[in-house]
């Protein structure tokens, strides 16, 4: 594994940065004008694209692997199966003046991007969050749990609470569906039929 | 040499992109989206070989695998407005 | 009209191809988390991706044949239970919650041994998450 | 590596480049769904096909050879079976090639276009 950067390499590098960037702000301008919701879902599917991409060129590839595993089938398939259950296309509810909506959005993102100028700058290796736990797991993890994987290590073992809670909400959302739309009350027949098992059906 | 290839597909990128947000209808969507996953996988593994680390294919190896499952169940969506029912049986009507 | 192939038609075919390479990469990502990108959660939802392939194209009474909702509710559970279970293992061998290191005699094969069974136990229950949510989904009557 | 090789290799990379440009120019232009289809297509087989051939030359027999030629065999399994789909569920939602300015008479099967969309 190389670990010196040049400079060709990083210009490259933060150029598909920025173009993609580009292209994910073009899809959110779209996803925003467009009232189809299909078409949206559908748009949401390159900007996850896209989103796997940079962080692929950011070397987080844990991450970009979840983004691609998510965002490639499940996600689409999800929304689309929700969307059979509503209407596909978007009411737009007019009243709210949209000039003072416009001019409170402008005054909040002004006022966030004036909230970044004080964090240390991208991959600044004196900015703090690199020098509270990072060093140690980097440094010792091979030798106190003993894999390649950095990621996996911290994941399972130095924060293994964390992904235990994870676990948990993942655990949760599923029964909430079960418990909310899961099976609803059966009509008389439909209940034999299941009693007799001639139909797996969970509605 | 790579940095040609990058900016090569990041153009053609660029131009798929104009197809998916111009529509028309929502099959050139659909289309642009297939055609855009494409590309990503190409620039994965273009990128992996430009940064001299090819063990990233997993994840193109990921999108080549499953990407195809959106377009299939969008596809399904259009034609028979749900996704519960099995593809259908007859000669014509079959997606 | 030939009666038998009629049913064979393109998306069949080439589903039946494509769903166990997906499932057989599901499981590379599953075990080879250690050494490279991906881990529990990732293998659960492409393993999941594969019975939403298959009910895409078989429908949803037959994917329930190939998977029942009992099983996927039993097995819900069980990923959790099985990460847990690592947990209260390592405070019955005298350790902390989710000690690893005393699991075995050797500090670093406990430490493999946890992390092996806690990402089988993610993605045991992100697969049946996401199989459960989608067949529910899915399965639901417009009214 | 031969200079032959890796000459070869770039060769081939940078056709497929050409190739993918022009089926995305082709995506753009084309007049109707069923002929942009068509430009899709040469990205999905000869962009992706010779694109991965020249990366083959980079990198030898190796895993990751091995990795890129699984890639190839499910894009080129996988992308023409959602175009198929694709093109199945638009002729299902009536939209009809454009053919105004063709000479020979479209045959259209009234099976194909008036099947019920319901189940």
């Amino acid at each position: 594994m190389k670990l010196k950067i040049n400079d060709g390499e990083f210009v490259i590098e933060t150029l598909i940065i920025m173009v993609l960037l580009s292209f994910m702000l073009i899809i959110g301008l779209a996803v925003a004008h467009i009232r189809n919701l299909f078409s949206v879902v559908i748009l949401t599917g390159i900007f996850s694209l896209i989103g796997a991409v940079i962080y692929v060129v950011m070397d987080a590839v844990d991450v970009a692997f979840t983004e691609a595993a998510v965002g490639a089938g499940v996600s689409t398939v999800l929304l689309l199966s929700t969307l059979i259950l509503v209407d596909s296309k978007e009411k737009v509810t007019p009243g709210l003046n949209s000039f003072v909506a416009f001019i409170l959005v402008t005054l909040t993102g002004g006022v966030l991007i004036f909230g970044t100028i004080d964090m240390p700058k991208f991959g600044d290796f004196k900015a703090p969050i690199h020098n509270h736990v990072t060093p140690r797991y980097l440094t010792k993890s091979s030798k106190e749990i003993g894999i390649p994987n950095v990621v996996t290590s911290v994941l399972a073992s130095y924060r293994g609470y964390d992904t235990l809670g994870e676990t948990f909400v993942i655990f949760t959302a599923a029964i909430g569906v079960l418990a909310i739309i899961g099976r609803g009350r059966r009509k008389p027949e439909q209940a034999i039929k299941h009693a007799k098992g001639e139909t797996f059906d969970d509605t | 040499m790579y940095e040609i290839l990058i900016i090569g597909i990041l153009l053609t990128m660029g131009l798929v992109l104009i197809r998916a947000v111009i529509g028309p209808s929502v099959f050139d969507r659909i289309l642009a989206v297939n055609v855009f996953g494409t590309l990503t996988v190409i620039l994965i593994c273009v990128h992996g070989f430009f940064t001299g680390r090819p063990d990233f294919l997993d994840l193109a190896l990921v999108y080549a695998l499953i990407s195809f499952i959106g377009t299939i169940a969008v596809s399904k969506y259009v034609a028979f407005s749900d996704v519960k029912n099995p593809i259908r049986h007859d000669f014509f009507g079959d997606i | 009209m030939i009666p038998n192939l009629q049913h064979k038609t393109i998306l069949r075919v080439v589903s039946k191809f494509l769903i166990p390479f997906i499932l057989l990469f599901a499981l590379y990502v599953q075990w080879h988390g250690d050494y490279g990108p991906g881990g529990g959660f990732q293998a659960g939802v492409i393993f999941a991706s594969g019975f939403i392939l298959y009910t895409l194209i078989f429908g949803v009474t037959r994917v329930r044949k190939v998977i029942p909702s009992w099983v996927t509710r039993l097995t819900l559970a069980l990923g959790v239970l099985i990460y847990s279970g690592v947990g209260i293992a390592t405070l019955i061998r005298g350790g902390n919650f989710l000690d690893y290191n005393v699991l075995s005699e050797n500090a670093i094969q406990g430490q493999h041994i946890g992390i092996l069974l806690v990402e089988f136990g993610v993605g045991v229950t992100v697969f049946s998450a996401m199989v459960t949510i989608f067949i529910t989904f899915a399965g639901q009557n417009r009214n | 590596m031969p200079v032959i090789l890796e000459f070869l290799s770039w060769l081939l990379m940078f056709s497929g480049l050409v190739f993918c440009f022009i089926g995305a120019l082709g995506l753009l232009k084309l007049p109707d769904l069923f002929s942009r289809m068509h430009a899709a297509g040469i990205i999905d087989t000869l962009g992706v096909g010779l694109i991965i051939s020249g990366l083959f030359i980079q990198t030898g027999f190796t895993l990751v050879f091995a990795k890129l030629l699984m890639v190839l065999v499910f894009i080129f399994f996988a992308s023409p079976t959602a175009t198929h789909a694709l093109a199945r569920a638009a002729i299902n939602g009536r939209v009809l090639p454009n053919v105004k300015n063709s000479d020979v008479p479209v045959p259209v099967d009234n099976n194909l276009i008036s099947g019920e969309t319901q189940n």
